[in-house]
C-alpha cells in the first residue's frame, strides 16, 4: 500500500481545526499535521474576554479536550513558525529548520492584528489581544481598577473594552478607520454608535491621532499615550485594536497569488493545485460587491475549513455562505453587531 | 559543557601584511565562485566590492572605503542615499535563518559621510590619448562614462540641456531624499579630470541647437546618455493616449510634476491626492504632495505590493507618513465637473495574471468592476521612455522603442554609442552608473584598437579570521531618520539621517565579509570532523561530489554519510558564514583563509 | 604557484582520490570518536597503508582489545576482531597461527596494550609473531574519561592523579627494543601522511612489527599531548641514522623527551610460524618417541 | 504516588547527547536543589561512548519530603537533543513541561523536531538555545547551562543558588569559564523568566529548610567513599570500571590528604593482590569494581577467605554477562558476589538499599572484616552508584577503628594464626608484632598456617561457622520490616537499590488499601533466614521483584528456607516501575496468582 497521504494544515484556529476533523471523517487512514505557533491546542480567540471575569485557566478555554488530537491521530505541532511554502516541491520549511512534504496544504494562518505604521516603534509598548498568553499579560497588567486606553476599536476590541467596563475598569477609546471593523458603518450610524459607547461609560476621544506610546519617566509601570497635536493621556495600558491583516509572509514563494491575503477561487483553492486556504488569510472575488473580501464573517471561519477539507478530499463545493453584516443602536443604547452573535 | 580550551580572540586590528600572498586565477570556476558567494556584488549593476569597503569601515579607514566604492561608482554618498539596493534583497546575512540583511546601502552612505574633510581622491591616471569624445546627457550614466574616459586619457565633453548637471537626479529625486550639494560635489568631482562640463547646451535640430552629425564630425566617439525623460502617457478607456489628462485641471505625470518643481516651479496639490503607478517616482511623488499640504494621499497599484520595484524601507517611511496604498486597480477614466476640474478617478478591479518577463505579475481587468475614487490630485507615475526625435540622423531602435546597441555598446552610427536608460528604457541609477562605466570601457577599446584592460579573480591570503561570532548576532541597525512631523515642516530637508561613526562600525561588524574563502587542504585532512563540531551551521560538508554548472562553474555538493563515500570534508562556502570557529580547532591546521576579488588588470 | 593561494579544485581532487583506492578500505559507519582525535588520522593511515600494499580488504584481520582505539575494527573495512581489555595479542597471535596468509593488524591503546595488556607484549615480540601492533598513545584513559595510562607525563592532573602523576612514565620504543622486536618505529597522528608510510612499512615487514602512534586526546588532555605541543616537540629520526643498528636506535629513543618520528630498527629473523614449521620439520625427521 | 505527599515533589529529566552537558546540566540541578533542602533523588545513564553519539539522561526527583525511588512519569523533560529526547517525550505527564531547541542550524528531516512529538496535553516551550549561548559567551558549548537557567526562570527557581553551584562546579577551571555558564545561565534565566508559564509544574520552597544545611547530597559512590575515609581507609587499589570508578576517583582526592595510600594499579588482578597483601599487613584495605572486574578478582578473593585476610571489595554492578551493559543497571552479581570461586568460599556480603546504607554499610565494612577475618564485599549497583540522594551523616564518626589489641603470645608454643576456636575466630597477628611470625597461602593448611589436608573439613566448617553470628552484627541492619504489622495479605522482599521501588509500591498498595508488608534483606550473606521466616509466616504472598532474570535473590531466599516465593524479574536496563510491582501485588491480592516472568522455584517450593 502507498503511504497514506500527508495533509498539513498552517493555523490551528477554528478553520483548521474544523479542518482537521472534517479530514479525518472524509479519510480513516490519511496523516493530519497541524502545524500552530500558539502554545496551546485549539481555543476560540473570541472566547478571550472571559478572562476578564475569571476564566483565566487556559484548560477552560480549550474547545476540545488534548486528548482529541491523539485519539483522532492529528499532529499538533505547537511552538512552529513556518517561514517558507515551496509550492514547486510541495515542501514547508519550519523556523527551526525541519522541511515537511505535503500532498496538500491548507493555509488557515488567519490574521495578525494590524498596528498602523505610524506606531510601530511603540509596538513593544502595546497589549496585543490576539492570544491566550496576551490576553493574561493584559489581565496581569491591568489593575481591577486601573485605565486602559484603546486605541482604534474593531468589534472584537469593543467587546473587550464593554467587559473591562463591566468589571470595574476604565476604558478610553481613540477612534480611527479601523473602529468598529469589519462594520464600515457610514459617518451617521458611526456616530450613534460612538455616542452609545460613550452612554455605557466609555470615555471616546475622536480625531486625535497618536503618535508614540512611552513609560512615564521614572516609573516602572504605567503608559503615556502622545498625540500629534502635543496633547498626552496616561494610562495602565494600551490596547491597539484596529482590525486584522492576513498572515501571508511565509507564502511569498508558494507560487499562489496574494493581494492582501491569498486569493482563492469560492472552492477555496489558490493558483496552485495542491494549496488552500480558509478563513481570514484568505481573499474571495465578491462579484456583487466586486471586490476582493477578506473577512468571512468568524462563525463562518469554520464553515469554510470544513468546505476547504472536504474540497481537499475531491468535493467540489462552493464557499457562498452570507456574510451578514449588521450593526446597530437599539432603542436602550445598547449595540448589536452580527460580529457577535454567535 | 563550556571547556577550558580556549581560543584566541580573533585579530580585528588586522594589517595589510595579511596580504603577503598573492595570486591571480581567470579559472571559470573562480569567477564562479566569486559569483556565488559575493551574492551583493553580484547584484550590483556596478559590480561594487562591498564586502572590501565593508572590512575599511570596519577598520574605521572610511575615506579608503570611499575608495573602493569609486571605483565601481563614481557617486557613492548619492547612491548610498538612493539606490536601490538590489544587493541587499541578495546579502547573505538575509538568506533564511540568517536574520536581516546588512545594510549596505546605509555603510556606503556612512564612508562618504564619514571620510576625513580633506579626503584625497586617489586615481591613477593614463597619459593622454588624443581622442575626443562627446557625451550628450549628465545624468549617472553621462557622468560615469566621463569620468572613466576622462581617467583613460581621452579628451571628454559633456552637453546638458538643462542648467545644472545631474539629469534625474537633480531634476526627478526629491531633496528629503538627496540633498543637493552632497550631489552636485560628488559629480563635480567624477568631471574633474579634465572633462567640459556644457550646461544649457541641446543637442537636437531645432534653432541654436547642435545637431548629432556635427558632433560626429568634431569628435571620434559620441555617447547617447540622454536617459528617459517622457512620461509614458495614461492609457484609458476609449482614450488610449490618455489625452484627458491633458484636458483635466488637476491631473498631471508625476514626471513633469517633479520636474518642474524642481526647475523652480511652484507646485500645489489638493486635499486628496491619488498617485498612479509603482516605482520610486511614484513614491516620491506622493511623499512630495503630503509635504505640499495634502491630507490624504493614497497610491493606487495594478498589481499589489510584493511586486513593486521599491525598497521595503522606502513603503514603510511613506506609511509612516500616512500615505494610504491600494492593491489590484487600474484607472480607466478621469471624472471631471463641468469645468473640467477632477472630481475623481474611476478604477476597475484587476486580478493577478501569468508573470512577466522582470519577474511581476500581469494585472487582468475583472469586467464590470468599476468604481470611482474620489481625489482632488492625480498624479500619473507610470514610467518614462526615451525619444528620438531630436536625432538628426536615423538610429536602429529595438522593439520597445530604445536604441538598439551591439555587444559593445555601439549603435547602428559608427562611433556613436548609448547606455544607460536611453538604452534600457527607465531603470535604475546604479543599473544606469553600471553601464555608463562599461560602455566606457568599450569606447576605450575601439578608440585604442586594443581592450586595455580585463577582470582577474585576484586571491590575497589572510591569516587568521577576521570575525567575532559575537557580530553575528548584532541586529540590524535602522538608518535615524526625521520625526514624521517635522517632515511636512521642512519639506526639503533630509529624512534619513545616516549613521554616526559607531553605528557604521556596527553595521560594519555585521558583514559576513563573503569574499573570504574558507577552504580545506584535502591532502592534510584526517577527516576529524573537529571543524564540523563547531561549525555554526550545516557550512561543513561530508562529501563525496560536487556538480559542474555547464559554464564550469561549482554547483552544489554531494553530500553523504556513508564513510567509504567521504571523499573530503569541505567547507560549502555558499552556507559559510566566515565565522573561523573551524579555522581555531583543526588539529592539522588544514584550513586556510583567502580573500578573493574580482578585479581590473591592466592587459 | 603560491601553496598558500593556490585554488584548490574540488572535483579534480575527488577523482585524484577516488581513483587511488583507499577509501573501498572504510566501512560505512561514521567513527564514534570525538571530533579532532587523532585515531581519524590512523584510520585514514591504515587504508591508506593496506590500498599500497595492495593487500585484499578480506585478506586484513585487525584484531583490538578495549579502548576508545580498540573501536577501531568497526570503522575499516576489513575482518576485525573486538576483544577483551589487554588480550588483543593472545587473540592476534591465535588468528596469525591458524592462517599465517592473513595479515593481522593488532590495534590498541597505551592503557589496553602497556597496563592491563603489558604481560602479553613481551612474549609477542620475542616470539616474533609475523602481525603489526600499532598502539595509539594518547597518554590518557579516553573511554572511561580521563585517568592517567602508563604512558602518562609525569606532572600530568588527572582524575585519579589530582595532585599531579608521579609515576614515571613507560617508554614503549625502548621496552620494545629491548623486547627485540623486530620492527620499531614511531609516527604521529598531526603528521598523516608520514604516519601512512611508516604503516606500509610496518605491515609489508615480515615479523612482528612495533609502530607507536603520539596522538592527543582532545577530550581529556588539554595541557600535555596536545596537537599544538606535540606540533612543537616532533622530530625527524637523522637522516644517517641505521636502522639495522639496535644500540643506535636505543640511543635514538632515548635522546629525546618525545623520540622522533621515523624508523628506529629493523631485523629479519625467523617469526614464530618458522619456527613452528622448523620445529615440526624437526619433529618429522626425530626418531618417534618411546611408547 | 504514595502515601499523601504534600509539597514540591518534581521531576526533571534532561536528555541529550553525550557531549552535549546533559549529565553536567543534571549534577549542577541536583546540588542545587540539594542546597534548597529539598530531598533529592537522581539517576543518571550515559553511553560508554564518549562524544559519540549516545544518549544521556539525567533524571531528578526534588520533593520536600522523604521519597524511596524515582518516579516513572517526569514533570519536565529538557531536550538537549531531539534526536534522543523524542524517545521520551512519552515519559512526561499531562500538563507537564517540554523544554527545546527551536533554532537548531542544521537541516532536520521531517520528524525530527521534538515538537512533532508532544502530545495536546503536555506543553511545549521553545526557545533559542544556541542563539541565546552565543549571545551570552559568544560559544555554543554552554548550551546546557542555558537550558538549566531557562528552566529556573520558567519554574521561578532563584538563579543565586545556582550561580554559587555553577561557581562551584567550574572552580578548578579558569575564571572565564565560570563566568561564561553564569552568563549562559543568566540568559536562559531571563529568557525562561519572560516566558508566559502554561505548564502546571510548581516549584515551592522546602518544607524543612533547616535541614538543607545538615543534608549532604551524594551518590551511592560519593557514599561509599565517604563511609570508607570515616572509617579509616589506609590504602586503596584500584582499577577503573564503570560504574565504579568514581568511588576511585573520589578516594584518589581524598584518601593522600587523610594519611593513607592511593594507587591506580594496571589491572583488577593487580588491584586486588596489592588490596589482600595490605589487608594482610594491616591496613583497613579496599578496592571497588563492577561484575567483571569481580570475575576477575575471585581467584584473589578465594585467597581472601583461604588465608583470612580482611579486606573489603566493593562491588557495583551493571547489566551482564560478559562485557554486557556497561552502562545499565542490573543485579545479577549476586551469584557471584556470594558463590563466586572455586571451593567453598563463604564470605560476607552486604547489600545496601539507598545512599544512607550504602554510607553505613562501607563505613562498617572493615570492623565486620577485621572481626571476622574474611573479605566482605559490599554489593550495590549503577543504579545506587550513581543516583543522589539526599543523607545527614550522623555529626559523630562511629566508624573509627578502635585500638588494637594484639594476641597474647602462648608461653612456649609456637603462635597459632589458624587456631580453632568455640567461634571459629582466631587471635589475628599482624606483620610487625613481635613473636607471632607465620605464614598465610592458599594452600589447605593447618592451625599455624602450612600447608596440610588434614585438617580441611575442620577448617572448612571454621570459615564457614565463624560468620554466622555477623547476621545480628551490633549497629547492622541486616534485614528490617516496613509497613502494615502483624498478617498481611501480600509481601514484598527485596533487597539493593530495588527496594526504593518495593517502598513505593508498598505504600501506594496501602493507598488502595491492600494489607501489605516489605522486608529489605540487607545481609546476603550469612543470611539472616530466621528473620525472613518470620517474615514469611506472616505474609499470605510473598513476591520477590529484582533486576535480574533468574531471580537469584529468590534463588538464595526459597532454597534456603524451602519456601515458595513469586519471582517479578526485570532486565530492561532500568529500574524497575513501581507500576509494574503494584500490578503484581493486586494480582496477588486479588487472585493470589502471580505472573512473574517464570517461577520454577516457586512450584518446588510449592510441592515441598
Amino acid at each position: 500500500m502507498a503511504d497514506p497521504l500527508h495533509h498539513v494544515i498552517i493555523g490551528s484556529g477554528s478553520a483548521g481545526f474544523g479542518a482537521a476533523a472534517t479530514l479525518r471523517e472524509n479519510d480513516p487512514d490519511c496523516r493530519i499535521s497541524m502545524i500552530t505557533m500558539d502554545s496551546l491546542p485549539f481555543y476560540n480567540r473570541y472566547d478571550l474576554p472571559r478572562i476578564f471575569r475569571g476564566c483565566t485557566d487556559w484548560h477552560e478555554l480549550l474547545a476540545v479536550p488534548p486528548a482529541y488530537y491523539s485519539e483522532n491521530r492529528i499532529t499538533l505541532r505547537r511552538h512552529n513558525k513556518v517561514v517558507d511554502v515551496d509550492g514547486k516541491t510541495q515542501q514547508i520549511r519550519l523556523a527551526h529548520q525541519e522541511v515537511i512534504h505535503f500532498d496538500s496544504l491548507l493555509v488557515c494562518a488567519g490574521g495578525r492584528a494590524y498596528l498602523p505604521e505610524t506606531l510601530i516603534d511603540s509596538a513593544p509598548l502595546m497589549h496585543g489581544f490576539g492570544s491566550y498568553e496576551a490576553a493574561m499579560r493584559l489581565y496581569r497588567d491591568l489593575p481591577e481598577n486601573g485605565h486602559a486606553v484603546m486605541i482604534g476599536g474593531d468589534m472584537i476590541g469593543i467587546d473587550l473594552a464593554l467587559t473591562l467596563l463591566d468589571t470595574g475598569r476604565r476604558v478610553t477609546l481613540v477612534t480611527n478607520a479601523q473602529t468598529f471593523w469589519p462594520h464600515e458603518p457610514d459617518d451617521e450610524l458611526r456616530a450613534q454608535l460612538l455616542q452609545a459607547l460613550a452612554r455605557r461609560g466609555i470615555e471616546v476621544v475622536q480625531d486625535a491621532r497618536p503618535a508614540t506610546v512611552t513609560t512615564p519617566e521614572g516609573a516602572e509601570r504605567g503608559r503615556v499615550v502622545a498625540f500629534e497635536d502635543g496633547t498626552t493621556m496616561t494610562a495602565d495600558v494600551v490596547i491597539p485594536s484596529c482590525g486584522l491583516v492576513p498572515m501571508v509572509e511565509f507564502m511569498l514563494n508558494a507560487g499562489v497569488d496574494i493581494e492582501r491575503g491569498l486569493l482563492v477561487t469560492p472552492e477555496l483553492g489558490t493558483t496552485h493545485p495542491h494549496i488552500w486556504a480558509a478563513g481570514d488569510v484568505c481573499q474571495i472575488w465578491n462579484d456583487e460587491e466586486k471586490a476582493y473580501k477578506f473577512y468571512h464573517g468568524w462563525k463562518n471561519v469554520r464553515v469554510m475549513g470544513e468546505l476547504a477539507a472536504r474540497n481537499i478530499k475531491g468535493a467540489h463545493e462552493i464557499f457562498d455562505v452570507k456574510v451578514e453584516d449588521r450593526i446597530e443602536v437599539d432603542d436602550q443604547g445598547n449595540i448589536h453587531s452580527t460580529f457577535w452573535t454567535h | 559543557m563550556a571547556g577550558n580550551d580556549e581560543l584566541p580572540p580573533p585579530r580585528l586590528s588586522s594589517t595589510d601584511s595579511d596580504t603577503e600572498d598573492i595570486e591571480y586565477s581567470d579559472d571559470p570556476r573562480d569567477f564562479g565562485w566569486v559569483r556565488e558567494n559575493i551574492p551583493c556584488q553580484t547584484a550590483c549593476p556596478a559590480g561594487t566590492d562591498i564586502p572590501t569597503y565593508i572590512w575599511e569601515i570596519m577598520r574605521g579607514r572610511h575615506g579608503e572605503s570611499y575608495e573602493i566604492n569609486r571605483e565601481a561608482n563614481v557617486l557613492p554618498g548619492v547612491l548610498g542615499r538612493i539606490c536601490s539596493r538590489p544587493c541587499e534583497d541578495m546579502c547573505r546575512h538575509g538568506w533564511p535563518g540568517n536574520g536581516d540583511p546588512v545594510s549596505i546601502c546605509h555603510l556606503k552612505r556612512a564612508a562618504a559621510d564619514l571620510k576625513d574633510v580633506g579626503h584625497r581622491l586617489k586615481e591613477s591616471l593614463y597619459a593622454p590619448s588624443g581622442k575626443k569624445v562627446a557625451i550628450i546627457g549628465s545624468g549617472p550614466a553621462g557622468v560615469a562614462a566621463a569620468h572613466d574616459l576622462s581617467l583613460m586619457g581621452h579628451d571628454v565633453t559633456v552637453f546638458e540641456r538643462e542648467e545644472r548637471p545631474g539629469g534625474m537626479l537633480t531634476y526627478g529625486i526629491p531633496e528629503f531624499r538627496l540633498p543637493r550639494d552632497t550631489l552636485h560635489e560628488e559629480i563635480k568631482n567624477a568631471l574633474r579630470l579634465g572633462v567640459e562640463l556644457k550646461c544649457g547646451v541641446t543637442i537636437g535640430n531645432g534653432e541654436g541647437e547642435i545637431p548629432l552629425s556635427q558632433l560626429r564630425k568634431d569628435f571620434d566617439a559620441v555617447l547617447l546618455a540622454t536617459g528617459c525623460m517622457q512620461a509614458i502617457p495614461l492609457p484609458l478607456r476609449d482614450d488610449p493616449q490618455g489625452s484627458q489628462v491633458d484636458r483635466v485641471e488637476n491631473a498631471e505625470y508625476g514626471f513633469d510634476f517633479l520636474l518642474d518643481m524642481h526647475r523652480g516651479k511652484g507646485k500645489t496639490v489638493g486635499r486628496r491626492v491619488a498617485v498612479v503607478g509603482a516605482g520610486f517616482t511614484a513614491l516620491d511623488c506622493a511623499r512630495v504632495a503630503r509635504r505640499l499640504g495634502a491630507e490624504e494621499v493614497t497610491i493606487h497599484l495594478r498589481t499589489t505590493e510584493e511586486y513593486i520595484p521599491v525598497t521595503k524601507d522606502e513603503i514603510l517611511e511613506a506609511r509612516r507618513e500616512s500615505i494610504g496604498i491600494k492593491g489590484l486597480r487600474t484607472p480607466v477614466a478621469l471624472k471631471a465637473d463641468d469645468q473640467d476640474i477632477l472630481t475623481a478617478v474611476e478604477f476597475v478591479q484587476n486580478r493577478l495574471g501569468g508573470w512577466r518577463e522582470n519577474g511581476r505579475r500581469k494585472a487582468i481587468a475583472i469586467n464590470g468592476s468599476e468604481f470611482d475614487f474620489e481625489c482632488d490630485t492625480l498624479l500619473i507615475a507610470i514610467g518614462q521612455r526615451t525619444s528620438h526625435d531630436w536625432l538628426d540622423e536615423k538610429i536602429e531602435l529595438d522593439r520597445w522603442n530604445n536604441a538598439r546597441t551591439d555587444e559593445n555598446g555601439m549603435t547602428s552610427l559608427q562611433g556613436v554609442f548609448a547606455a544607460g536608460d536611453y538604452v534600457k528604457g527607465a531603470s535604475t541609477v546604479i543599473e544606469a552608473i553600471g553601464q555608463g562605466r562599461e560602455v566606457a570601457e568599450h569606447i576605450d577599446t575601439w578608440l585604442m584598437g586594443r581592450p586595455r584592460r580585463k577582470r582577474v579573480v585576484k586571491i590575497e591570503r589572510v591569516t587568521a579570521p577576521l570575525r567575532e561570532r559575537a557580530f553575528d548576532f548584532i541586529d540590524r541597525h535602522h538608518v535615524p531618520t526625521e520625526p514624521v512631523t517635522e517632515r511636512i515642516s521642512a519639506p526639503t530637508s533630509e529624512v534619513e539621517l545616516g549613521y554616526d561613526g559607531d553605528l557604521a562600525l556596527e553595521e560594519a561588524k555585521r558583514c559576513y565579509l563573503c569574499n573570504l574563502h574558507y577552504k580545506i587542504d584535502v591532502d592534510n585532512c584526517i577527516y576529524c570532523r573537529a571543524c564540523i563540531e563547531v561549525a555554526p551551521k550545516n557550512c561543513i560538508k561530508m562529501v563525496e561530489g560536487i556538480q559542474i554548472n555547464p559554464d564550469g562553474t561549482y554547483g552544489s555538493l554531494q553530500e553523504t554519510r556513508e564513510w567509504d563515500h567521504v571523499g573530503a570534508i569541505w567547507i560549502d562556502n555558499t552556507e559559510c558564514i566566515r565565522c573561523g570557529a573551524c579555522y581555531y580547532v583543526c588539529p592539522t591546521q588544514c584550513i586556510s583563509i583567502t580573500r578573493n576579488r574580482l578585479v581590473t588588470q591592466e592587459v | 604557484m603560491n601553496e598558500h593561494v593556490k585554488p584548490v579544485y574540488l572535483e579534480e581532487k575527488l577523482d585524484e582520490i577516488r581513483a587511488d583506492g583507499h577509501l573501498a578500505y572504510r566501512s560505512k559507519s561514521l567513527p564514534t570518536w570525538c571530533p579532532g582525535c587523532g585515531y581519524f588520522a590512523m584510520q585514514e593511515g591504515l587504508t591508506i597503508a593496506l590500498n599500497r600494499l595492495g593487500i585484499r580488504n578480506e585478506d586484513a584481520v585487525v584484531v583490538s582489545g578495549i579502548g576508545c582505539s580498540s573501536r577501531f575494527p568497526f570503522f575499516v573495512n576489513t575482518y576485525g576482531f573486538h576483544t577483551l581489555h589487554g588480550r588483543t595479542l593472545p587473540v592476534a597471535t591465535g588468528v596469525k597461527t591458524a592462517n599465517d596468509a592473513l595479515t593481522v593488524v593488532a590495534i590498541g591503546g597505551d592503557g589496553d596494550g602497556f597496563a592491563i595488556g603489558g604481560g602479553h607484549i613481551p612474549h609477542a615480540a620475542r616470539r616474533n609473531v609475523d602481525m603489526t601492533y600499532m598502539v595509539f598513545d594518547n597518554g590518557i584513559y579516553g573511554l572511561t574519561k580521563g585517568q592517567t595510562s602508563p604512558t602518562t607525563a609525569v606532572g600530568f592532573r588527572s582524575k585519579t592523579t589530582p595532585y599531579a602523576n608521579e609515576d614515571q612514565p613507560l617508554h614503549p620504543l625502548m621496552m620494545l627494543l629491548a623486547y627485540r622486536a623486530s620492527w620499531v618505529g614511531q609516527a604521529y597522528a598531526g603528521r598523516p601522511h608520514h604516519l601512512a608510510d611508516m604503516m606500509e612499512q610496518a605491515i609489508a615487514h615480515r615479523g612482528f612489527s612495533y609502530l607507536h602512534i603520539l596522538s592527543p586526546c582532545v577530550t581529556f588532555d588539554k595541557t600535555d599531548r596536545t596537537y599544538a605541543n606535540l606540533n612543537m616537540q616532533v622530530q625527524d629520526l637523522p637522516d644517517d641514522h641505521d636502522p639495522t643498528d639496535l644500540m643506535a636506535a636505543m640511543a635514538q629513543a632515548a635522546a629525546h623527551e618525545i623520540p622522533a618520528l621515523g624508523l628506529f630498527y629493523r631485523e629479519e629473523r625467523p617469526t614464530l610460524t618458522d619456527v613452528m614449521n622448523d620445529t615440526a620439520e624437526r619433529a618429522r625427521n626425530a626418531p618417534a618417541p618411546a611408547e | 504516588m504514595a502515601k499523601s505527599r504534600n509539597g514540591t515533589d518534581i521531576q526533571f529529566a534532561i536528555i541529550g547527547s553525550a557531549g552535549d552537558g546533559t549529565i553536567a546540566a543534571g549534577d549542577i540541578m541536583k546540588r542545587a536543589a540539594a542546597l534548597m533542602g529539598y530531598k533529592v533523588i537522581a539517576f543518571d545513564i550515559y553511553p560508554p561512548e564518549i562524544r559519540g553519539f549516545g544518549k544521556c539522561i539525567s533524571r531528578i526527583r526534588i520533593s520536600s519530603q522523604q521519597t524511596y525511588s524515582l518516579k516513572h512519569k517526569s514533570d519536565v523533560l529538557i531536550s538537549l537533543n531531539d534526536s534522543h529526547a523524542i524517545a521520551h517525550v512519552g515519559e512526561v505527564r499531562d500538563f507537564g513541561a517540554v523544554l527545546f531547541e527551536d533554532s537548531p542550524i542544521a537541516a532536520i528531516p521531517e520528524g525530527g523536531h521534538i515538537s512533532a512529538h508532544i502530545a495536546a496535553a503536555q506543553v511545549p516551550y521553545g526557545f533559542a538555545n544556541r542563539r541565546i549561548c552565543e549571545e551570552a559567551t559568544g560559544k555554543a558549548r554552554s548550551r546546557n547551562i542555558v537550558a538549566l537557567g531557562y528552566a529556573a526562570g520558567l519554574f521561578d527557581i532563584p538563579a543565586e543558588i545556582f550561580h554559587e553551584i555553577i561557581a562551584q562546579k567550574f572552580a578548578k577551571k579558569p575564571q572565564a569559564v565560570t563566568d561564561d555558564n553564569i552568563r549562559a545561565f543568566d540568559a536562559g534565566f531571563a529568557a525562561g523568566k519572560a516566558t508566559f508559564k502554561l505548564d502546571d509544574v510548581r516549584v515551592g520552597m522546602p518544607q524543612q529548610v533547616a535541614n538543607g544545611k545538615d543534608a549532604v547530597m551524594m551518590t551511592g559512590n560519593g557514599a561509599v567513599a565517604r563511609g570508607f575515609l570515616e572509617a579509616g581507609i589506609d590504602t586503596y587499589f584500584g582499577y577503573p570500571i564503570t560504574p565504579a570508578t568514581s568511588i576511585m576517583e573520589r578516594l584518589a582526592a581524598a584518601l593522600p590528604r587523610a594519611g593513607g595510600r592511593f594507587l591506580q594499579t594496571e589491572d583488577e588482578i593487580a588491584a586486588i593482590s596489592a588490596t589482600l597483601g595490605a589487608g594482610y599487613a594491616g591496613a583497613r584495605a579496599a578496592t571497588a569494581t563492577s561484575g567483571p572486574g569481580l570475575a576477575l578478582m575471585t581467584e584473589m578473593m578465594g585467597l581472601g577467605v583461604m588465608a583470612e585476610v580482611p579486606f573489603v571489595v566493593v562491588v557495583s554492578q551493571r547489566g551482564g554477562p560478559s562485557t554486557g551493559l556497561p552502562t545499565k543497571t542490573e543485579q545479577s552479581d549476586l551469584n557471584l558476589a556470594v558463590f563466586g570461586g572455586s571451593g567453598d568460599a563463604r564470605r560476607i556480603v552486604l547489600a545496601p538499599t539507598n545512599v544512607e546504607g550504602c554510607y553505613r554499610c562501607a563505613g562498617m565494612a572493615f570492623e565486620i572484616a577485621e572481626k571476622y577475618q574474611t573479605p566482605v564485599i559490599v554489593l550495590i549497583d549503577l543504579y545506587l552508584s550513581n543516583r543522589f540522594e539526599t543523607v545527614i551523616p550522623p555529626r559523630e564518626n562511629v566508624f573509627a577503628p578502635k585500638p588494637r589489641i594484639k594476641p597474647e603470645l602462648p608461653e612456649n608454643q609456637p603462635y597459632r594464626r589458624f587456631a580453632l576456636t568455640d567461634d571459629g575466630i582466631s587471635p589475628r597477628a599482624l606483620p610487625g608484632d613481635e613473636g607471632h611470625m607465620h605464614t598465610v597461602t592458599g594452600l589447605e593448611h593447618n592451625e599455624l598456617g602450612r600447608p596440610s589436608d588434614a585438617l580441611h573439613q575442620q577448617m572448612n566448617a571454621k570459615r564457614h561457622d565463624k560468620l554466622t553470628s555477623a547476621t545480628r552484627y551490633p549497629g547492622l541492619t541486616t534485614c528490617k520490616r516496613f509497613g502494615d504489622e502483624g498478617r498481611v495479605k501480600v509481601g514484598i522482599l527485596g533487597w539493593g537499590s530495588t527496594f526504593g521501588e518495593i517502598l513505593e509500591t508498598m505504600y501506594a498498595a496501602q493507598d488502595e488499601g491492600i494489607s501489605c508488608a516489605a522486608m529489605k534483606v540487607v545481609m546476603l550473606s550469612p543470611l539472616p533466614e530466621e528473620r525472613i521466616n518470620e517474615f514469611f509466616d506472616d505474609c499470605d504472598h510473598i513476591l520477590v521483584p529484582e533486576l535480574n532474570h533468574e531471580g537469584q535473590f529468590a534463588n538464595l531466599v526459597s532454597g534456603a528456607l524451602g519456601r515458595p516465593v513469586v519471582r517479578l524479574n526485570r532486565t530492561t536496563g532500568a529500574p524497575m516501575m513501581v507500576d509494574e510491582i503494584l500490578a503484581e501485588v493486586r494480582r496477588l491480592a486479588q487472585t493470589g496468582i502471580g505472573e512473574g516472568t517464570h517461577s520454577p522455584v516457586q512450584q518446588q517450593g510449592a510441592t515441598t
